[in-house]
Parts: structure tokens; C-alpha cells; sequence
């Protein structure tokens, strides 16, 4: 039998619907998450969902994981207190664009630096959806948003290489529409020892629409589908044939030290370094 | 590389000759902090630097994060994930944590942030005393919210609030403010340890029932909600939003109103159990200064010398600031009819005292906020002063 | 002796000044069972401005935790000699360091080449404030040597014991008089 | 796995209406109802590719009945 | 993308029937500001976008930086570049703010931050609104700082308000923090703006002395420094550390005392001009209701409904928070016997009330925070409730 | 005659010597700073310098360039606003490995990104001066620190990679050994129009030689000295080899839209859409 | 006509509620020289969620800006009827959207199929809240229809603002009865 | 330029001893002095390089006698 294993998952005392909107990518990324996780065989004991704030951080009330919805942009050093304090669990972290890489954008690279061994989703709408369609950082240059009337001046980031250039053992991206693929990044960041990242490509149907005229969610995701190449498709392409492409695939994997490991090597020295008290 | 060294008493109890930052730590570590997540900053660099040595020892993690608001999230995740944990900043870097900390708040989340009052505003004096964040201490963050905050003025009293801050933490679930500044954070004095077994330590309240019933804020055991950590059967939610007791968000405004109650209620209603203040010879003062933080051995060096010269001065230490010692304030201020404020700032806890005291005294302030720290003349000068 | 202390060491950052005051001060409380207070205060300079560190020493337990007089002086720099000298009490041991240091000649003032004496008798100039402490004790009797000593030795960093307990006894066995 | 077995459920009130099964199953096993809600119009045709309860961003397709029972009043 | 439209009327002046948001840009607009850095939050986000597309019009410039942080330091840049700036934002952002806040309250930047109340602590309930930042307004940066704080009530009033934030800002040389809230926000009422020529703006007091002679923080020509923006040939530095007339970093005691002095001296002097309290029928009242921002609406709402019953009901707006107008308040204190203190929090501004009444009135408080917004029946209860 | 030039832009009314303490690298970049500055006909009317706050953040007070010396981490957006306000102005920021890579990492690459005509040096001591010498996002792994007792966990950034990926138009690396490269770069950097970053390699000789005994500033000077490597030697070595190597040159040359310039073309387009205003 | 209304619009996110809101207010205030406040308020959900916009329309100028009881009452959910409907005045209009809503007949309610009103005969289901605004007027008399239309008009997207207009005035010209 | 118009001057009040001059002088021009603070002892060999202007960190090498009169008192 065809199970949907979300089902095995939802939190038991939470209300559904869930609150984002029809057509939402929030959801298809969520149920990525559950699979790579259950696929790996994980018990829920040990897994940790945290966020920031923002649609996308909503993600974690939804499943029967301890959950941590934190402040916006502070997803990632919530988690890493919580990896570091207890480095047994498998912690996760849900984050939009705009709170992982605005305000979250600092304590995004210095996760990628210390390589800890936690996994993030970066949930890429290419907009700020909870409080109405602002520029994001990954807003492409021209956009229209609430906060970009004129068209967004600013050029968008690549997430995938500021966290390779950061130092994260693990990068890939997926859409949203790529569900399988995207499960199996997830799953192979989650396997990784060390800090991995997963740019997944939503649709925002509400807001990014809106501004942009991008029809409904599944106007969104045919486009998604349409514009998806893979890094071997794209190593063959002119600059303006990508232009408009996204570049899916892993970007980094690597194998440097995780950071909780170096942690452990550390108390031994520590240990070593222990003095015996004088007495008075 | 640790400037101090620590020597076993007859009694097997540690002593050693330290500092109070070094004191803090010590003292955190036998009350079971087993995480610091820290930036550096003058006047408290010392806690990051003895953390990092000491913590890896007791089997705890020492990490130094990106900013302040990295070590205030990083010290909540690390709590929630079952650790005692602190963090100990200075005022540029106690501005940037107030979000945090009202998280923390909001999620009933225990951990002890250390601010060692430096001069302000802004950059200020780095390496300067103050007591000039004593108010932001109470509203820094947005929002009401519960507190609590204490204020040493010896390196013994350091330790000494070090284990309270932590206990209350633990017993209330809630973030505890510890109030230093520069001079006591760089002051060297004797301190001995409580052995082991001398210890009285509060731990978080553990869950009694099954994880199916479990609500991450859990009224069905009085106001403080027992606590479980992230990684076993539990499995739970908590977030920022204002919440009900499963820590889903609401809305309704009754529900509202009952969560906000009862996180100020756990605070409100144990008042005699936190708020704690020091009597110096208040029975016959008729001058009575009111103070905290290390001023206060200043207040009794002035009331030494002023008595010798037969001034009735006594003083009130308010060991506890926040919430703040109303009835103490109020029933000496009946009683005395001149209350000076001794603080290194330009007035913020004479607006408490004035309040408090209801117009029962006559109320001034002692002002000290050029960099230095108060000598007991200057106390004196001013009583002189007043009384024309 | 009197029961009660106020002592400041003053000079520029680099010279071990706070160091000095940490020995005393751990000698004084662990070792000799006495009530100790040190504070200390540097500039904002990130190294090498002014530094002090003011100890209190008693039989009792001390509240103000500052010297107003001191009873004890050691200048290791100009600008700490002119600034405190006139914050001493009649009967005050000042001991400034003559080799760095122009002072005016008085009752109780103690010069003492203490930088050039590390240099040439010790042989490391940095040992300059262990001389001064040496010299403070044997001086003034503030502290036992045997607990100096010991306060120095569970600071100094390993290897250096020797050298370190050398400059301690140059500096006791120095005799001194206060040059009027 | 025989094609028999496949079940294939809509809840309709977590479902939002935004068409994705529809338009992505590949072999059209849901026809959009007059109600806007998905209608499940040729479940033999499913070849069980998964992509309807994966792309669903609504959690709202139970492709396990004892599933479908338990999320029944929620 | 504008959701309002303005028209001109017969005497040229604009209306439109708009938001608070919307009203506070259009007023900073004419009142010169020609610099707005946001950062997205709600219920604030309006002020941004709204800025967005219009700035650029008036040649001016919008950036949406990558956080709050970045926002309130940029406004300080271009403020020194000789701009007028402002920010808008709302309790989360504010408290990050803090740092900078203290920054420009420090070195004198003439700027405005608009707070949006919603209802805290943390996270909160995002869309409802509350009065819970107004003690952070004042105390929420580190180290004693001058401030001005000003809450408007209705959508005329925003852009009152407004004008007056930019004119004391630049008058004063200090940042001027605008205190609004969710309910007042996103509440549309008709405003008449004024014409080009009807406005009176005040702008930064520029140097007449030669460069070689500038000062960055000049007092020989009063408690306000004058200012020259960067880029011309006058040339000075600023800081954040305690500085000199030349903005270089000091520590001499009396020198910090006199800098301080002066930055709280300028505002402290001035009081009359900068502090405004509006009063409703207070000549006979017997009752005293104190409010501020939108809750003033529902009091005087409560006064004429009191008053048909035979409640001798009086009301006392402050539209200046910060200072607070202890005058006005002891005033009517000495007057009126019963006072409530009518806040959407949980008591905040009432602290302040009783301490500048001086134990002369009985002083209660009507709170609400359950992040609706507060009826005349609510408060009349209450009174009705304390008349036993 | 050869001129020392700094003593023409000196502050009038600062008094010396400066705070560093002797040997430290920090004069030396401001010596190259003003150089650069200098060689670019720059009158100081249209200079700011700003900072954040540390050791090398107290550059700026020296000279008779009007300047701000801000908070700690925050001197990318002051300069941002300054720049945004008056594009005329040629803004210059100095910043530790500190201010800009730990609390400033995210404006840092907000600013790469933006790519605003603002030259930034990075002082890059590998140490957090200012307060006592704990590890920096620069600290070589292993290193000793106040905060690294037992060797430092952390990886450090590479400071220039991170730039060319976060969009910086102009990024390059040298040491304070290399004087003239260091003016050189900087210099190219101001000429840029667009975001630049020169990475300053410089020794503290106070505190990270306190921590891991690398001797004097000379000593330390030295060391760079032996350490640089150009990009193009370094293509031809192994990793091993360049192990201990400090790779210097230019990393990024690139010509994206400068920010203020595209501010400019859409103050254009808000012109057009500018509409008359009806009457009631 | 009384000299103050209480009105409240009711019903979900994207149906227009608080637009309709707002070409009400503005058309009373602008252009029928009405003091008006108009309030909103909105569910923390992202979008979709229940959602109310209230006016206060009165000949003086209005302090407490919300309404107790309505005067005028429009819903246009079911959750928003169920609400709302026990806080209106005994003489209060209430405009209930009847393709959608479930009401109890009552005097004064007056059921509109609004929602298939302007799919079928405006030809565009979003534009609802311009035939409730249509129907409200005509029913009360609140506004001028002249001043509404232009209100509509001046925030309608260009090329929509036939469609609008039609909407508005089939709204005008429908008949009512309060269904008793 | 004529090597003969070469002036430097080190201004003692502002040198902190560090000794990089002396230390990269390729041409010996600096020698430690007795109080630590670097003599000049070979102008006649200075090639005008600049490094030692270049790398002094504390602006304490005077090349132009005007500049070195216009600091005398600082
Ligand atoms: C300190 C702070 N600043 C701003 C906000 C307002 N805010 C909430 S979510 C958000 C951005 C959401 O964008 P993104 O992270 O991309 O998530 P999305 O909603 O698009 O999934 C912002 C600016 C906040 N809650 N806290
Ligand atoms: C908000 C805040 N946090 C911390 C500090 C303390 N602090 C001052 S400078 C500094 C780091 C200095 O390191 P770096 O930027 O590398 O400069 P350096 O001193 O090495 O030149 C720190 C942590 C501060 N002033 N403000
Ligand atoms: S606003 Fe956009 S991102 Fe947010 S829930 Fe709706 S569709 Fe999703
Ligand atoms: S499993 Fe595949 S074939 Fe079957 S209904 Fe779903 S999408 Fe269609
Ligand atoms: S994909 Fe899910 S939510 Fe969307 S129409 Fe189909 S069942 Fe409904
Ligand atoms: S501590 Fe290091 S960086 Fe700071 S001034 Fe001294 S040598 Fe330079
Ligand atoms: S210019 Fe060159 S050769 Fe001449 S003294 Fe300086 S370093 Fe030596
Ligand atoms: S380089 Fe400069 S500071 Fe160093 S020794 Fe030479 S002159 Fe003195
Ligand atoms: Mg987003
Ligand atoms: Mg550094």
C-alpha cells in the first residue's frame, strides 16, 4: 500500500488546516522533511525541529518533533545550542530567505564556519511572505514586492555558494516541484557529519504573486519545473541561457571536522590539563 | 589561561583569592552551569576566558558565538536541551540580547545572563564603572514581561548570587539577571566554596505525567510548568508567540490574559521567596541610605564614619532589584524621614524608591556617574549638604 | 602595626603592577588570614597607559573597598609618583621605583632603582614588580614572606620559580632608608 | 503490489483547493470538482508514483484508510 | 503599491483619508525627511513601503537594510550626511534597535524611529496591539541617555506628531522616538496636510565658525551643538565613547560629568517646549483618567458616557511621554483625589504616575493586554468597581 | 624629496603617539590608507572614514578626514547610510576581523551583495585586540586565544573567498609587510566603483603573540613576509604546500551595477510615475 | 438619518472586506464630508483568515473609534454572521452575503446572494465587496452613491474600473426585503 | 633627486621602540640605539625606498623638515 507517512507524523493535539496559503510550498517542503527523516529511520525522540519566524518557520508546530519557533533570524543559534548541549540529536532547522539570509544572514555563515553538525532547510520564496511581500535577499533584481515598487534594486544572493564559501560540509538546491530529489538532498544533508544546507525553491502563491503576477501555486511550480537544470545540464550552458534557470543539484561535499567532534577532542585535552588542588 | 588558582581549606572546601568575575564562574559551575555561550566584552571578558578553560573539565560546553544575540538564542536552545546555562555581557552587548531575553521570558526558559555594568551610553567608558543599565535591566526588552534581578556587592556575595540566580532560574523557569558592574567584575577578594555536599540546588521540576498528556506549559502543577528537554519521549512546542498551554499560538483574548497572569503570577506571588534586601543598622537611623551593587560598601563606610560623628545613618541593600523591593522601601520610609538613593548613575532606582515610599519621606539622590567609582566623603558631603 | 591598610601600587601597563597586587593580596588573605580588598583600574588604552591597583588589608572584614591615604605607595612610573604622592597618609611608606622615577627626597619616601635592580641583579627586567614586592614586605611587614612567596609561586608561570623566588629575596634583603 | 489496492482519499477540509494533484498526477486520476475541491475521478489508472501525496501541500490525500480513519474529526 | 490616494482641496492643500502609517511618512515627507531605513515588521511594514515609493519622488532615498540593526546605524550615516532620517518598526525590531539608539542619543543625531506597538513580550500577537513598549522607549538602551518620546491618538495627530518629532530632533540634536500602535496604525481617518507654505520646520543649527575652528560637539553656542554634515570643508569626528567638544574619547571625571550634564541638560532645560500634555475637562473633574497614544480615544469616549451618568470625569492626554510631565501630572494630583492610570499593558506609566504625584491622589490602574483594544465600558466599570 | 605623507593629514587637533602599541600593523594600514587616498587626488572634503569598534577601528580618529567612529560591527551600514545620502562622498571603512566577520559578518555581505561604492579594508589580526585577545572568525584552527585555551575549534573564514561569493565588485588580500600592494589594492579598491574589499593581514603583537608567542611586531612582520604568496605562485602549489601560505592578490574584478547608480535609474522611473494629484 | 453609525464588515481574507471598508470611509469623509474612523483588524495567520474592518460615520468628530452595537451590519462568511450577529442595535441594517452565509430570517436582515451576484452577473467573484458597498448604500443611504463611486474609482487598477462601476450600481439597484 | 636632499628624522615622543625600521631598512640607515629608539647612522646609504616611512606605525619618521617643524610640540 501507498502510505503519505506525514500522516504518522502530524502532531496529534494540533488543528489542521494548516496556515498557509493554498498552494503554498511551505507544505510540499515540510512533507520532504518528514520523509528523508522517516527514510532514515529516525525515531521521533531524537529529532528537533527549530525556526525562526515567518511562514516557512511555521513548519515546526505541524509535526510531532520537540519543536523550537524562535525569534526571526535566530533559527540557527537556538539550534546550536541545542546540537551543542546535546549532541545526540539530530537537529533541523527550518528558514525562510529572508530569516535565514537578512537578519539571519551572519549567524547563517558562522554555522556554515563551524560546520556543526545540524541541517537546514533554507526555504527560498524569494520574498518575505508573513509580513507581505517585502524584497528578500534572494528577490531577483527587477522583482516587484511591497517594499520594491520600482522593481528590486538589489542583486539576489546565491545561497548555495555563500555557504560553500562559508564552509558547510553539505549544499544542495531542489524546487519545491523536484519533491523526490529534494527529500534525498535533505536526506543526505541530515547524513552528513557536519553542517548542511538545502536550498529548497517554493512558490509563494499569495504574495510573490501578487506583486509579480505569477499565477497560483501550480502556475508556480510548472514554472519551477520549467526552470530547474541540473549542475551537470547547467555546466553546459552560455550565461544567458541560465539566466533565467535555477541550478539544481549538490554544490559541496565535503568532510571536514564537525564541529561538536572537534568539541569532544577538546574536553580530552582539558581532562589532561587538569591540575590537582594545593591545599592551603 | 586562568590569573587565578584555586587551594582545598582543612574543611576540603575551595578557596581562592579571585576576582568577581572569576568568582561568578566558580560559583555557576558548582551550581551546575554546564553552558556558557558568550561574546567578548570589557568589563566581563574574564567569565568567557575562565568558561572556556573550566567548562570543558566539568564536562560542559564553553562556545563563543557570533554576537551577543547568537550566545542569548545559543544559551536558550541550550537550556531547553536540558543544560544550566548563562551567558555575561556588558551594556552595548545587553542591548543587543533584550529580544532574546523576552524570549526566554515569554518560554519560561531558565539561564542566567550576567551584565557587568560598564559607563554608558552607547560605547562610553569601556573600562569605567556604572550602575547605569539598572533600569534596563527591568524594560529593556519589549513588552511586559517577568524578571528577576539581583545585584551583589562582594566577590562573596557573587557567588553567593550566583547559586541564588541560578536556583531561581531553575525553581521559576525564568531567566534571571545578574547585575554586576566594572569595579566588584575586577575586585579581588577571598572567597570559599560550599563543598559538594553543602550544595542546595534547585533543579527544574521534572514531568509526572506521560508524554501524551505532557503541555509544554503545564498549569495542572501550579504556575511554574514542569519541564522535560528536547531529546526523549517528550515531545513538545514552544515558541515566541503567545501560546497556550500545548505552547500553540492564541489569540482569544481570556487565553491571553491567563498566560500573561500567570507567568508574572510564578514572580508576583513568591515575592518573599525572591526579593531579598540587607538592614544596617536600621533600627534607630534616621538618615537611611538605599542602595545596591557595590556602592552599598561605600553606604557602610559612610555610615561608619558618619556615626562616629553622630550622624543615625543606616542602610537598605537591596540584594534583589527587580521586582523590586517595594514593602521594604515603604516600611522604612515610614519610619525614616530621609532616604538618600546612593547609585552610580544619574537617577533610576530613586524613581522606584520614590514611588515606593508613597510620599512617606523626604527622597534624594546620591549621583555618581563620572567614571569612578564613590568614596564614602562624597556620601557625606552630600548629608551634610542637605542638612543646610 | 596598624589593623587596617590602604595600599596602592601605580605605573603603566606592562610593568606587572596588577600582578604584584595579586600576590600581595593573595598572600596577605589565603596565607596570612588577613581581610583583603584589591581594585584596580586601567585606561582605555588598548596596553601601556596608567595602571593601578589599590589594596585594602585589615584585621576585619572591609566595606569601602578603595584607599582615601594610602599607607602604603609604590610609584613605578613619573606619572603615578606625581599623581599619588600627595594621597598619602603622615605616616605613609612611599617606595618609587629610582630608576624610572624623579622624586623629591622625604620621610618615608623609599627610592629604590627597582626596573635596573631586576635588570642587572635578577636579570629579567620584567621581574621589576616581584622586586617591588619584595622590597614592600621586608619594608613594611604587610605581608609574611613565607606567604608572598607562596602567593608568588601559584601564579608564575612553570619554569620561572626560580628566577621569580630570586627577585622576591633581592628585594627583601635590600636595606633601605628614606633618603631625607 | 497489485493495482487494486490503492486507495486514495481527499479531506476536504484540510484541502485548500489549489489544484496541484490535479494538474500533476500524471495519469489523471483526479478531475476538478464543481466545488473547486479535487475529485477522484480514475483511481484504477493510479500507478501509485506518489507525486499527488507528495506535492499535496495540504497533507489533505490519505492514500491509507486506517490513516483516513484516524485523522477522521480533525 | 499605495493603498491611498491623496487630493488636493480648494486651498491646495493635500487630504486623503489615510492609515496612521500612511499619515506619519506623508508628514515626515513635508517635514523634510528625505531618508527612510526599515526593515520589514508588522504591524509597521506600511511606513516602509509607503517610503518605498514615495521617497524616490521626493529625491530621497529608501533602503531596506538586512536587519533593524542596520536600519537604525544607516539612519545615523545619513543623518550625519546632513538628511533628515527615520525608521519605522515594531516591538521585536525595536528592541533590537537599542544599541544605535544609544549611539545617536550619544553623539547627538538628529532622527526619528517610529515604534508600532503590538503585544509582547517576544513574539507576541503580532497584529493586535498593546502599550507594552513604554518604559523600553525610555530605559531600553544601556547607560543614562536623554530621550523624547511622543504618542499621538489619532490619525491628525500622527501627523502633528510628526512634525513635531523631526523639529525637536533637529532642534535638539537628539533622536525623537514616535510611540504609536497596532489599533492606531491601521486606523484610517481624514487628514488635511499643511501647505508648503504653512509649514514651520526647524532645521539643525549649521556652524559660523571657520572649519579650523569647528567643533564636533561645539557648547559655546548654547546646550545644541551646531552641525555640519560630512562632506564639506568642515571636518570632525564622532564616537561612541565618552567624548570632548572635538569628539575625541575622554576619561578625566569632570570632563565625562560635563558632557553628560549638557546631553541631558538640553532636553531637561527645555521642557516647556518639548513637553505636551493635553487636558479634557479637567477644571471640575473628580476623576482623572491618564492615558496616552489610542486608549485617549476610549477615555474621553468614557468621560462624555461618565459624565451624561454624573461622573465628573476629566481627562489628561500626554502627548509627550519622555520626558515625563511631572508638572502636569502633580498638578492635577494636588487637584483631584481619584485617579486612574489607563494603559494597554500591564502597568507601566502608572509607576510614573505615582511617583510624580507624590502620594497626593489614590492612583489605580485600568490594564488591558489581552491585545484588544480598550472600550469606554471597560473603563467605566472600573471606576463604578472602585467606588465600591 | 620624499615625502612621508601622513603628515600632511594628521588631525590638527589629535594628540599623539596613537593608542596601538608598538609594532602593531594597524598604523601601518592607515599609512597605506591615506597613501592610496592621497595618490587619488582625494581632497579631504569629500572623504569619511568610519569604523566599528576595536583597535584598528580607532583608525580613523587620526586623520583629518571627517569620520565616524561607530559601534561595534555596525560601520557597513553607518557607511551605507552616509554613502546613500551623498553619493558624492568617497566613503572608506575600516574594520577588524571582529567588526566585520563576527558581529558585522551579516552586513558584511549584505554590503558585498548591495555591491554600494564603499571601499572597506578588513584589519584582519586574526584576534580580538581591543578586548584581550580571544579568537576571531580569522583564528587559524589550533591557534591559542583568551577564549581558545586549548587551541582553537573554530575554522576560520576565508575573508576574500567570502566576498567574492557574497558579490563584492573588487576583492584582494595583503599584507602589512607588503606596503605597497596593501596601497595599491586599496587604492584600486577606491577607484572601483562598487563594493571593495582589501583584506589587511597584520600582526598584533600584543595579544596574539601573548597567546601563541609569535614574538615582536618585527618578528611577526617577518613572518608575513615569508608567508605571502601571490595567487598566481599559488595556483602552482600543492595543498600542502600552501598550508601555512598567505595567498595575496586580487580575487575579484568584476563590474556589476554600482547600488547608488541603480538608485539613481529608479529615481528616474519614480519620476514618471509621479502622478498629479486630483482635486477633491 | 442619525447623526452617528456603528457599522461592521465582516467576513474572510481576500474578499475585500477592508477595501470595502475603505472606499466607504474615504467616500463618506472626502467627498460627503462625514467625520469617519474606519478600523481593521486581521488574524495572525499569513492570509485567509477571519477578518473585520469597522467605521464609525458620524455629523462630529468621533472619539472612541470602534463600535459597541452596529447600525450596519455586513457578513460575508459564516463565521463572521455567527460573530457579529448579536452585536448590532435593534434598528440595525444587516446585509448578510446569502450564497454563503446560513442566517436566521429577521427583521432587518437583509440576505443579498452577493458572492453569485458578481460572479454571474458582474462576471468577476471579486468583485463582491463593490456590490455589498452597492447594496449597503442604496439600503442605508450612509454615502452618496456619488461619493462612493468616486472613492471606488480612485482605487480601483487601471482597466477595472467599468467592471467596478457595474458592480457598485448593480448593487444600487437591487430591490430588498428583510425576508420576514 | 639627489640622494644628498634625503632628511629623516625620528621623532622620539611618537616611536615606540619597535624597531621595524631598523629592522627593514634594506640598507642599514637605522641602528638600535642604547634607550632602544632607532639612530640614524648611515643616511649617506638611504635609496629613498620609503619603506621605513612606509612601515613605521607610528608616523614617527620625519622626511621633511617643514612637516618635522610643524610637529615639533606635538
Ligand atoms: C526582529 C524582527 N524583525 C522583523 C520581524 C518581522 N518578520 C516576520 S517574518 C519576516 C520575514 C519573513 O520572510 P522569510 O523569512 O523569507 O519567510 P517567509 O514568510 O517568506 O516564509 C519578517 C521581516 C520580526 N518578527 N522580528
Ligand atoms: C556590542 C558589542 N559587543 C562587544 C564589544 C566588545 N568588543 C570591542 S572590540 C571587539 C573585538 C575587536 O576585535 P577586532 O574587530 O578584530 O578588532 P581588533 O581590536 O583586533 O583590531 C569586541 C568584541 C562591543 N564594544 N560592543
Ligand atoms: S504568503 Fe506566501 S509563503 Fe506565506 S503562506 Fe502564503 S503562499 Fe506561503
Ligand atoms: S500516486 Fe501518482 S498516479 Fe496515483 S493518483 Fe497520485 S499522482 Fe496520480
Ligand atoms: S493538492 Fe491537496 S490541497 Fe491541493 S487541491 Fe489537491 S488535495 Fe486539495
Ligand atoms: S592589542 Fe594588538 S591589535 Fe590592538 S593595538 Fe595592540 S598590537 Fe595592535
Ligand atoms: S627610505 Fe629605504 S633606504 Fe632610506 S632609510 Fe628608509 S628604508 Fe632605508
Ligand atoms: S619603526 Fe617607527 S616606531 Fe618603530 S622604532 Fe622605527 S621609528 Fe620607532
Ligand atoms: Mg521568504
Ligand atoms: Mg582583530
Amino acid at each position: 500500500m501507498m502510505e503519505n507517512i506525514i500522516h504518522d507524523y502530524l502532531r496529534p493535539k494540533k488543528s489542521f488546516p494548516h496556515v498557509w496559503c493554498p498552494g503554498c510550498g511551505d507544505g510540499i517542503v515540510l512533507n520532504a522533511m518528514v520523509r528523508a527523516i522517516h527514510s532514515l529511520g529516525k525515531s521521533k525522540d531524537e529529532v528537533v525541529f527549530v525556526s525562526g519566524i515567518g511562514c516557512s518557520s511555521r513548519a515546526p508546530a505541524y509535526t510531532d518533533f520537540s519543536s523550537l519557533h524562535g525569534i526571526h533570524g535566530r533559527a540557527l543559534p537556538f539550534a546550536t545550542g541545542i546540537k551543542l548541549a546535546n549532541p545526540k540529536l539530530t537537529v533541523v532547522v527550518f528558514s525562510g530567505d529572508g530569516d535565514a539570509l537578512a537578519i539571519g544572514g551572519n549567524h547563517f555563515i558562522h554555522a556554515c564556519r563551524r560546520n556543526i553538525d545540524i541541517t537546514v532547510v533554507v526555504i527560498n520564496n524569494n520574498i518575505y511572505g508573513m509580513t507581505g511581500g517585502q524584497a528578500s535577499p534572494t528577490m531577483p533584481t527587477g522583482a516587484y514586492g511591497a517594499t520594491a515598487p520600482y522593481g528590486n534594486l538589489d542583486r539576489p544572493f546565491d545561497v548555495c555558494k555563500l555557504a560553500a564559501a562559508a564552509g558547510a560540509n553539505y549544499v544542495a538546491r531542489a524546487t519545491a516541484f523536484q519533491f523526490f530529489q529534494l527529500e534525498k538532498c535533505i536526506k543526505e544533508g541530515i547524513e552528513k557529519k557536519g553542517f548542511s544546507v538545502i536550498e529548497a525553491v517554493t512558490p509563494c502563491p499569495s504574495l510573490y504573486s501578487f506583486f509579480n503576477n505569477t499565477g497560483r501555486g501550480v502556475d508556480m511550480l510548472k514554472k519551477l519545473r520549467d526552470r530547474a537544470v541540473t549542475t551537470q545540464k547547467a555546466a553546459t550552458l552560455s550565461p544567458a541561457e541560465l539566466e533565467d534557470k535555477i541550478v539544481t543539484g549538490v554544490f559541496a561535499n565535503e568532510n571536514f571536522r564537525e564541529y561538536c567532534a572537534g568539541y569532544a577532542e577538546l574536553v580530552e585535552k582539558a581532562e589532561r590539563s587538569k591540575k590537582n588542588e594545593e591545599s592551603l | 589561561m586562568l590569573f587565578y588558582k584555586l587551594f582545598k581549606d582543612k574543611d576540603g572546601r575551595k578557596v581562592g583569592f579571585v576576582q568577581a568575575n572569576e568568582a561568578c564562574i566558580e560559583a555557576a559551575l558548582l551550581a551546575g552551569m554546564r553552558f556558557f555561550a558568550g561574546y567578548p566584552i570589557t568589563p566581563s571578558s574574564e567569565m568567557a576566558s575562565v568558561s572556556s578553560e573550566k567548562l570543558p573539565m566539568y564536562g560542559g560546553k564553553f562556545i563563543q558565538m557570533e554576537d551577543e544575540i547568537a550566545a542569548m538564542t545559543a544559551v536558550c536552545g541550550a537550556s531547553m536541551a536540558g543544560l544550566k546555562a548563562m551567558t555575561a555581557t556588558s551594556g552595548p552587548g545587553f542591548s543587543l540580547k533584550q529580544e532574546a531575553i523576552g524570549y526566554a521570558a515569554m518560554n519560561e526558559i531558565p539561564c542566567v545572563i550576567v551584565n557587568v555594568q560598564r559607563a554608558g551610553p552607547s560605547t562610553g567608558l569601556p573600562t569605567q564603572v556604572s550602575q547605569g543599565d539598572v533600569m534596563q535591566a527591568r524594560w529593556g526588552t519589549h513588552g511586559d514581561h517577568p524578571i528577576i534581578v539581583l545585584s551583589p556587592s562582594t566577590v562573596v556575595e557573587t557567588a553567593d548570587l550566583t547559586f541564588d540566580a541560578f536556583n531561581l532560574a531553575e525553581k521559576y523557569r525564568t531567566p534571571v539577571i545578574l547585575l554586576m558592574d566594572e569595579t566588584l567584575a575586577h575586585m579581588r577578594e577571598k572567597i570559599t566554596l560550599p563543598a559538594e555536599n553543602e550544595l542546595k540546588l534547585v533543579e527544574r521540576k521534572r514531568a509526572t505525567v506521560p508524554p501524551s498528556d505532557y503541555r509544554s506549559f503545564d498549569t495542572r502543577f501550579g504556575d511554574v510548568p514542569p519541564f522535560e528537554p528536547y531529546g526523549g519521549k517528550y515531545h513538545f512546542h514552544i515558541t515566541g508567540l503567545t501560546h497556550d498551554e500545548m505552547g500553540f499560538p492564541i489569540v482569544e483574548p481570556d487565553d491571553v490574559v491567563k498566560a500573561m497572569d500567570r507567568i508574572h503570577r510564578k514572580i508576583n506571588n513568591n515575592l518573599d521567596d525572591i526579593v531579598k534586601v540587607k538592614q544596617f543598622q536600621t533600627d534607630d537611623a534616621e538618615i537611611l541610605l538605599v542602595s545596591f551593587g557595590t556602592p552599598v560598601r561605600t553606604c557602610l563606610g559612610a555610615m561608619e564614619i558618619g556615626r562616629k560623628e553622630g550622624l543615625k545613618i543606616g542602610v537598605l541593600q537591596l540584594q534583589t532589584i527587580w521586582p523590586f523591593p517595594d514593602k521594604a522601601v515603604l516600611n522604612l520610609a515610614k519610619k525614616i524621614g530621609k532616604i538618600f538613593v546612593v547609585e552610580l548613575n544619574m537617577g533610576q532606582i530613586i524613581n522606584e524608591v520614590q514611588r515606593a515610599s508613597q510620599g512617606k519621606s523626604n527622597i534624594k539622590g546620591i549621583n555618581k556617574y563620572d567614571g569612578l567609582f564613590i568614596s564614602p566623603d562624597e556620601i557625606l558631603s552630600h548629608i551634610l549638604e542637605s542638612k543646610g | 602595626m596598624k589593623s587596617l591598610y590602604e595600599i596602592r601600587f601605580s605605573g603603566s601597563g606592562g610593568q606587572g603592577i596588577i600582578t604584584a597586587g595579586m600576590v600581595l593580596g593573595e598572600g596577605a588573605s589565603l596565607f596570612d588570614g588577613k581581610y583583603v580588598v584589591q581594585t584596580q583600574s586601567y585606561g582605555p588604552e588598548a596596553r601601556g597607559g596608567a595602571c593601578k591597583t589599590e589594596l585594602i588589608i585589615a584585621d576585619y572584614p572591609v566595606n569601602y573597598p578603595k584607599p582615601i591615604l594610602a599607607d602604603i605607595l609604590l610609584a613605578m612610573s613619573q606619572a603615578a609618583y606625581d599623581k599619588y604622592i600627595h594621597e598619602i597618609k603622615d605616616d605613609a611608606f612611599v617606595v618609587v621605583d629610582s630608576s624610572l622615577v624623579q622624586y623629591k627626597p622625604a620621610k618615608g619616601v623609599y627610592p629604590v632603582p627597582i626596573t635596573k635592580l631586576a635588570a642587572e641583579e635578577v636579570g629579567l627586567k620584567v621581574t621589576a614588580n616581584v622586586v617591588a614586592l619584595g622590597v614592600i614586605s621586608s619594608l613594611t611587614k604587610i605581608a609574611s614572606y613565607e606567604a608572598l612567596e607562596r602567593a608568588l609561586l601559584s601564579r608564575v608561570p612553570r619554569g620561572t620559580e626560580e628566577i621569580n623566588k630570586k627577585a622576591l629575596a633581592l628585594g627583601k634583603k635590600l636595606e633601605f632608608k628614606d633618603n631625607v | 503490489m497489485e493495482k487494486s489496492k490503492t486507495f486514495l482519499f481527499v479531506k476536504k477540509n484540510w484541502c485548500k483547493k489549489c489544484g496541484i494533484c490535479v494538474e500533476f498526477c500524471p495519469k489523471g486520476v483526479f478531475k476538478l470538482g464543481k466545488d473547486g475541491y479535487p475529485e477522484i475521478v480514475a483511481l484504477d489508472k493510479c500507478v501509485e508514483c506518489k507525486l499527488c501525496i507528495s506535492l499535496c501541500p495540504d497533507f489533505a490525500i490519505f492514500s491509507n484508510p486506517e490513516k483516513k480513519k484516524d485523522y477522521e474529526d480533525r
